[in-house]
């Protein structure tokens, strides 16, 4: 199990009880596996912290967070560290940004 | 090109700074023509500090009038404006300001069809619109006509910024590949706007447009790196927050790597974005950029 | 004190973000005085936002006229007030953005004689100068009579703002108990300033005075907490940064514990701040907020 | 002997040859002690970094920072942390920032 900070924001927030900075302990959900990843993470957010069904799909949609939703971790986009399989160490700073489009 | 006296008296300031690169950034910026799309919240400050910057010619594009409900944020326009095209109002402005300045009125609605030959005229695009059909779409040309974009997004108290299709980075599909769904967008319509907000996202649009058309970011000192800034205005007892993301390239599975003129005119942008879009755009509200 | 229907409309997308406190925060805004002490690249933005939110009665105070080398940042002036005192040419375009703003004008040098009085009509201040002498000299004012405190600077292309004498925090003596020497600073002339970045910063000041007016730092959900913001606006390749830093609150041994309009009276802040900081005082360049 | 980032603000890096951030390996300025603080590190700065003796006055003035310069450890004011006695641990991060005086 890993102990990371989670931060909300581009409104996200609103989805988390209006929590923008927090810290998870999240546990692998592959118990042979000893690594948890952002996949696990995703997971433990949206079991732990969603009170309201109906803001689920604000969050994840597909098995993965939704359209429209950056991920980074430590400051790196995603993209960049294998996406939902990005192993998490501890301390690591994951940040979900929702896409604003107003101007 | 070189600058007259008045032209040192006015930018001499600027000039002296080590990054700005003297007199080469300030004929940088005299010999750039740039369009900014949307003279709305992230319009009204990103114009008018490039305007008084002494960019060459300004390009400004909004289909809109203004409105009483704009002036709390969109500072380039004024009580005795309310009524006029957006266009000629921040036009009016720009001028006042630094009558050096060109300035193109493009009052119309961006669209597949007329956007290509639009965009050809300038170097560098801004991004200031509100929905995504729009920023595909900008995102989108910039790719076939090669200009470089900085695009940008302002919600609440929160914003966005990218530098787009620049030295071989990321386009907004790159970043994007699935358009949020209509149902998941918050719109300054829904949820209102704090007017500095917006408005200090305008000025970092304005900061990376000058560092672009000075040449700030070169491969000899300062290689661009595809990054994304976020702003949140509002942190409890922390102030303000700005930082910076790095960001993924370019996709090698972007549509971005076969993007032209025709194949944008044969996109249907509001399709791809969702059907509720369509009613978001035809809605005057949720359009004021 | 209500609102008339044009305010309600004017006001209403600020108005729908949760943060601003709804019509409390309106009403918060027209009810209150503010003072913007500089009316140069920072008071330029700050001023604006201020005026175009709603904020009721808007005390502005310079000595200065507008000169051509201002515009390239002071987007509140334009080139047919050159030559006008700022206050005025300040004045006239915040009346034009929003009429329904009262304003005064103060075309003065603030000194520790005339400090004291003029702050006393005032809720907040704004401090847009750009020397220590008038720095420490409106900080003690706001000691003495107790206003809070919206201090920033900028420099190049980076910028700093905290707020001080506001929910028992420090003041500018207390963050800074010895001056910098004069052979130590620099000031804008010397080293120039990008436009938009000043103009950030003052953008800053605008949102930081809303959330002071809109009662956004309370006790019950948000108390303050004593913090100074960092920018930097030219970062290499990672674009621009704002830190936000935890600092020391009120010190005992600061001289603010005593301070008084008397004593105000009796510093020689030019001494105080070094002999070099007259010249700097006298030199119409330096003191070009 | 502690491994510590450092970052100049404000543009402090004038007088660090341009350097914004660094990371320093810092000695106990006294041998009897393991402990490192930011007195050490102010002493490492000014021997290894500063170039050019005539920026010496633009950081160091009677034995510590200039008046002007603010000193942050891990973005928290240095008053609230023991000033120049403060112990630094690896990985810590201590920004020394110039007070502006533009407007
Ligand atoms: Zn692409
Ligand atoms: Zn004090």
């Amino acid at each position: 199990m890993v102990a990371v900070k989670v931060e909300f924001l581009g409104g996200l927030d609103q989805v988390f009880g209006g929590v923008r900075n927090t810290k998870c302990v999240v546990q692998p959900r592959n118990e042979d596996n000893d690594e948890v990843t952002i996949r696990d993470l995703i997971d433990h957010l949206a079991e732990k912290m969603i009170t309201n069904d109906k803001d689920m799909d604000m969050f994840i949609q597909e098995g993965t967070v939704r359209p429209g939703i950056l991920v980074l971790v430590n400051d790196t986009d995603w993209e960049l560290e294998d996406k939902e399989e990005c192993v998490l160490d501890d301390g690591d700073l994951v940040s979900f940004t929702s896409t604003l489009h107003g101007g | 090109m070189s600058l007259d006296e008045d032209e040192y008296s006015r930018y001499g300031r600027q000039m002296q700074v080590p990054a700005f690169n003297a007199l080469n950034g300030q004929i940088g910026l005299k010999q750039s023509k740039i369009l900014v799309v949307g003279c709305g919240g992230l319009g009204s400050s990103a114009l008018l500090y490039l305007a008084a910057s002494g960019v060459g010619c300004i390009g400004v594009l909004d289909h809109d009038r203004v409105e009483l409900s704009n002036l709390h944020r969109q500072i380039i326009h004024e009580t005795s404006t309310i009524g006029m095209l957006k266009t000629e109002s921040a036009c009016q402005r720009i001028k006042a300001l630094n009558q050096n300045i060109t300035v193109n009125i493009h009052s119309l609605f961006l669209s597949n069809q007329n956007a290509y030959n639009i965009f050809q005229k300038y170097d560098l695009i801004l991004d200031c619109t509100d929905n995504p059909i729009t920023k595909y779409l900008i995102s989108d040309t910039c790719v076939a006509s090669k200009k470089p974009l900085v695009s940008a997004s302002s919600v609440k108290t929160d914003g966005q910024l990218m530098i787009l299709n620049y030295q071989n980075g990321p386009c907004y599909r790159c970043i994007h590949p699935k358009p949020t769904k209509p149902e998941n967008i918050a719109t300054c319509s829904d949820d209102g706007v704090i007017g500095p907000c917006v408005g200090l996202v305008g000025t970092l649009m304005s900061i990376e447009s000058i560092k672009i058309l000075t040449n700030y970011y070169n491969e000899e000192t300062n290689p661009f790196k595809p990054i994304m800034l976020m702003y949140s205005g509002y942190m409890a007892n922390d102030g303000q927050m700005l930082k910076s993301f790095k960001m993924r390239g370019k996709m090698l599975n972007c549509l971005c790597g076969k993007m032209n003129k025709e194949m944008i005119q044969n996109i249907n942008y509001t399709q791809f974005c969702g059907k509720i879009d369509y009613d978001v755009l035809n809605n005057t509200h949720s359009i004021d950029f």
